[in-house]
């Protein structure tokens, strides 16, 4: 029951967060919004008794994906200093 | 109802749903960078689907330590092999991302415009 | 040994009750500082306590339980610190009922940055 | 005894998350959107090992370290990148 | 090349390995041993913080008066900001304020600024040369000397005797 | 205008081909025949403990093979469009300086987690872990060092050097499985030893340090080049 709750708990919150991450006109945001869902599906995985596949989305999928978008953002950003 | 009501089932839902909001990002926006946010949408929405599948009822992760009674492996562990490969295809999806943001960033070096409608020398 | 499990589940318990009270202080608290204050400190402590109940309900579990806590403690006042820094570099709007900012004397370059990405 | 105690346990750290969300939604600006970002994997850890408990597998609580660690890098990079020091 | 910095940093990755392993197996821990000796000699030279400290009984004896010290202030004052959260008026008073601190060692100011800010009400938000930028959620006095006593006197006591 | 409709219609049709595969969609009850024999004789043939990874690391190792293969193609790809920007030392000094309590936590931090790494990638038989979720913690700690130290610079060379030589190394150990046992990637070219002890089931601790190290080598090159091509704008 408990596994219950927090599965319609969590799948709740990722579609929540990806509506946010298309819908919202901030890049800095969306990026946010698509790191979370990854952290979030990582949880949703251990849910579903895959733990390898947990922590790979959890290291790769939401860690390393941010840092590389954020890396890019930075890069064509306009700067006024 | 209630035989929707279960863990894969509504891990399913959420895969698929995931995957038609990412493909709406994919091809409505305008934004190159937020085209790849879509993909990334999409690319997580199709793992939790295939995931989804592999899970049977009341089953736990296929590892063997000492809470498990080792002898009854096949009436306690879920099927392994989605999991095997929704594990490369996360790494998979790591790599295209950064290829793709690479070509993102060289576009934007040729015309210093995100906007996709100002990418027209090869359309017809 | 059932009193011990008992005791573990209400430590957790009590660590639930602190995490909700820090997702309170996210939403109730008027700016950004307030909210790190009472935000991300409360749920630190109720992450700990409950990963404290947790090893108290399952024996055998200790060590790796208490590594999760080392690695939060050090690394949760770290990030918590980067963000006030980062924010107030950008020149972050304190509320209203502040009293006093004697950081604001030493930054002479937080001009107000606007990018539109 | 001890499950009802952490079924109840495990409610309200759900209902922490929601509030964190709700931050989300709203925050203003991009500061308080990390910082709720923050929040929300802090107390994911302790949802992770309370699966585990569940579970009955200390395995599991690997996945929690890692967790902790990259949402700890991936703050850090956002900060940096706030403040330009990217 | 500081032989105690890379002794201390050996003793701690070892003492990970073993956490995280949970075995005693003779085995595991002579891969735990040969991983520790290789980062260590790999990462001792770039990390000089470890070499101040000196494993005295009386360092251990701060250590802990330290930690009992730093758990009890932990939870009196998340009380005292979890009473605030849930009061309807929200009586707030916050400022950032200034304090100097008297430690020199880098690892020492590190634990120093973490502890304060890992006790809720009070946040170290920069360092610049001896000076804390504290924001605190209730302000009482705005006097750096008084502040100082309030916020970080009850930590830096112990933290000038451990890492001198 | 004919456009939106267009995309509207091949949302509908999305939607309409994914209800029909939900609706479907039963939750089986058994384990079917494959993954039977794998779950039930992995243990006793392979001698992993963690079944996925003696799928992905004996039962179906080409696949892993070829998927290094594309992650080093991509990190090659990526190295090539963004080529290094010239020298210019103005912007490096413009940016912000790191806080104090950062470069000094992460001297701390920086050896835990290549510790970590090397763990996650060591026990890749016994728990949820493996070379690529151990690659990518690696690759961490490289982003942790240029967080804390923004003026450091990898040295590409050695990078490259650690990266092609694990992968001819994983190659080697492959080959070896034709002469030494039953065929390419048998994990029976080290004996099997003690199930659940960490030198146990082989290669395959050792074909996973060497992923772990060439995915953390090929990662750390895309952030690499991505740090240090040209600022657009």
């Amino acid at each position: 029951m408990m596994n219950m709750i927090l599965a319609l708990s969590f799948e709740l919150i990722i579609l929540v967060l990806a509506i946010i991450a298309i819908h919202n006109k901030s890049l800095k945001i969306a990026i946010i919004a698509t790191g979370v869902i990854g952290l979030f599906a990582s949880v949703l995985y251990l849910l579903l008794a895959a733990p390898d596949v947990a922590m790979t989305e959890a290291s790769i999928g939401s860690g390393l994906t941010t840092i590389i978008f954020f890396y890019v953002l930075n890069k064509i950003r306009k700067t006024n200093d | 109802m209630t035989q929707y009501l279960t863990l894969e089932f509504t891990a399913m839902v959420t895969g698929f749903a995931l995957m038609i909001i990412g493909l709406w990002g994919l091809l409505t926006r305008k934004n190159l960078i937020k085209i790849v946010i879509g993909f990334a949408i999409f690319d997580t929405g199709l793992n939790i689907s295939i995931i989804s599948m592999s899970y049977l009822k009341n089953r736990t992760a296929p590892i063997i330590d000492k809470s498990i009674d080792a002898s009854n492996t096949i009436n306690l562990f879920v099927d392994p092999i989605p999991q095997a490969l929704v594990l490369t295809s996360i790494v998979i999806g790591v790599g295209v991302t950064a290829l793709m943001l690479a070509y993102v960033l060289r576009m934007f070096r040729e015309k210093k415009s995100l906007d996709i409608n100002s990418y027209t020398d090869l359309k017809w | 040994m059932e009193g011990i499990k008992i005791a573990g589940a209400i430590i957790t318990l009590v660590g639930a009750i602190f995490i909700f009270l820090g997702g309170l202080g996210l939403v109730r608290m008027p700016d950004l500082f307030n909210r790190i204050q009472a935000g991300t400190k409360a749920s630190t402590l109720g992450t700990i306590l409950s990963l404290i109940g947790l090893a108290m309900v399952n024996e055998g579990w200790i060590w790796k339980l208490l590594i999760i806590i080392v690695f939060v403690l050090i690394t949760n006042p770290v990030s918590s610190n980067m963000i006030a820094r980062a924010a107030h570099h950008r020149g972050e709007k304190l509320t209203g009922q502040t009293l006093t900012d004697m950081l604001e004397e030493e930054t002479d370059n937080s001009k107000e940055m606007e990018d539109e990405l | 005894m001890v499950d009802k105690i952490l079924i109840a346990a495990g409610i309200l750290m759900i209902l922490g998350i929601f509030l964190s969300l709700y931050r989300f939604i709203k925050g203003p600006d991009v500061s308080n959107r990390v910082i709720s970002f923050d929040v929300m994997t802090v107390i994911s850890v302790s949802v992770i090992a309370l699966i585990a408990h569940f579970a009955g597998r200390i395995i599991y609580l690997d996945v929690a370290l890692v967790y902790a660690l990259l949402s700890f890098v991936s703050v850090v990079v956002i900060a940096r990148y706030i403040e330009r020091g990217l | 090349m500081n032989i105690r910095n890379i002794v201390n940093l050996f003793v701690l990755l070892f003492l990970i390995w073993l956490m995280l392993t949970g075995t005693l197996e003779p085995v595991s821990i002579a891969v735990g041993l040969l991983l520790a000796a290789g980062l260590s000699i790999a990462f001792g030279k770039n990390s000089m913080v470890f070499g101040k400290l000196r494993f005295t009984p009386k360092m251990f004896y701060y250590t802990f008066l330290y930690l009992v010290v730093f758990g009890w202030e932990l939870i009196k004052s998340n009380f005292k900001v979890a009473l605030l959260v849930i009061n309807p008026k929200l009586p707030i008073n916050p400022g950032i304020i200034k304090v100097k601190t008297k430690l020199k060692s880098p690892m020492g100011r590190m634990i120093l600024a973490n502890s304060v800010t890992l006790t809720p009400g009070t946040l170290t938000i920069d360092i610049i040369g001896d000076t804390f930028y504290i924001h605190w959620i209730d302000v009482k006095t705005l006097d750096p000397e008084e502040a100082g006593r309030e916020i970080i006197g009850k930590f830096e006591k112990y933290l000038e005797v451990i890492y001198g | 205008m004919i456009k939106n409709g267009l995309i509207f219609l091949v949302l509908v049709g999305f939607t309409v081909i994914l209800s029909g595969l939900l609706i479907n969609f039963h939750g089986s009850e058994q384990l079917n025949p494959l993954a039977g024999h794998y779950v039930q004789n992995g243990a006793s043939e392979v001698g992993a403990a963690n079944l996925v990874t003696a799928v992905v690391v004996t039962y179906r190792g080409f696949d892993t093979l070829g998927e290094v293969t594309i992650l080093f193609i991509t990190a090659a790809i990526v190295g090539f469009f963004l080529k290094a920007r010239k020298e210019d030392e103005n912007r490096e000094r413009s940016l912000r300086k790191t806080s104090e309590i950062l470069s000094t936590a992460s001297t701390l931090l920086v050896p835990t987690i290549f510790m970590l790494g090397v763990y996650i990638f060591m026990n890749g038989h016994l728990t949820p872990g493996g070379g690529f979720q151990g690659g990518a913690v690696i690759a961490t700690g490289m982003v942790m060092i240029i967080m804390s130290r923004p003026e450091v610079k990898f040295d590409h060379g050695i990078i490259a050097w650690i990266e092609s030589t694990s992968g001819v190394g994983y190659v080697i150990i492959g080959v070896l499985g034709i002469f030494l046992a039953a065929g390419f990637l048998d994990n029976h070219v080290l004996p099997i030893g003690k199930f659940g002890t960490i030198l146990s089931a082989g290669v395959i601790p050792l074909i996973y340090v060497l992923i772990g190290l060439k995915v953390g080598s090929e990662l750390t090159n895309i952030i690499g080049s991505l740090k240090e091509t040209q600022n657009e704008l």
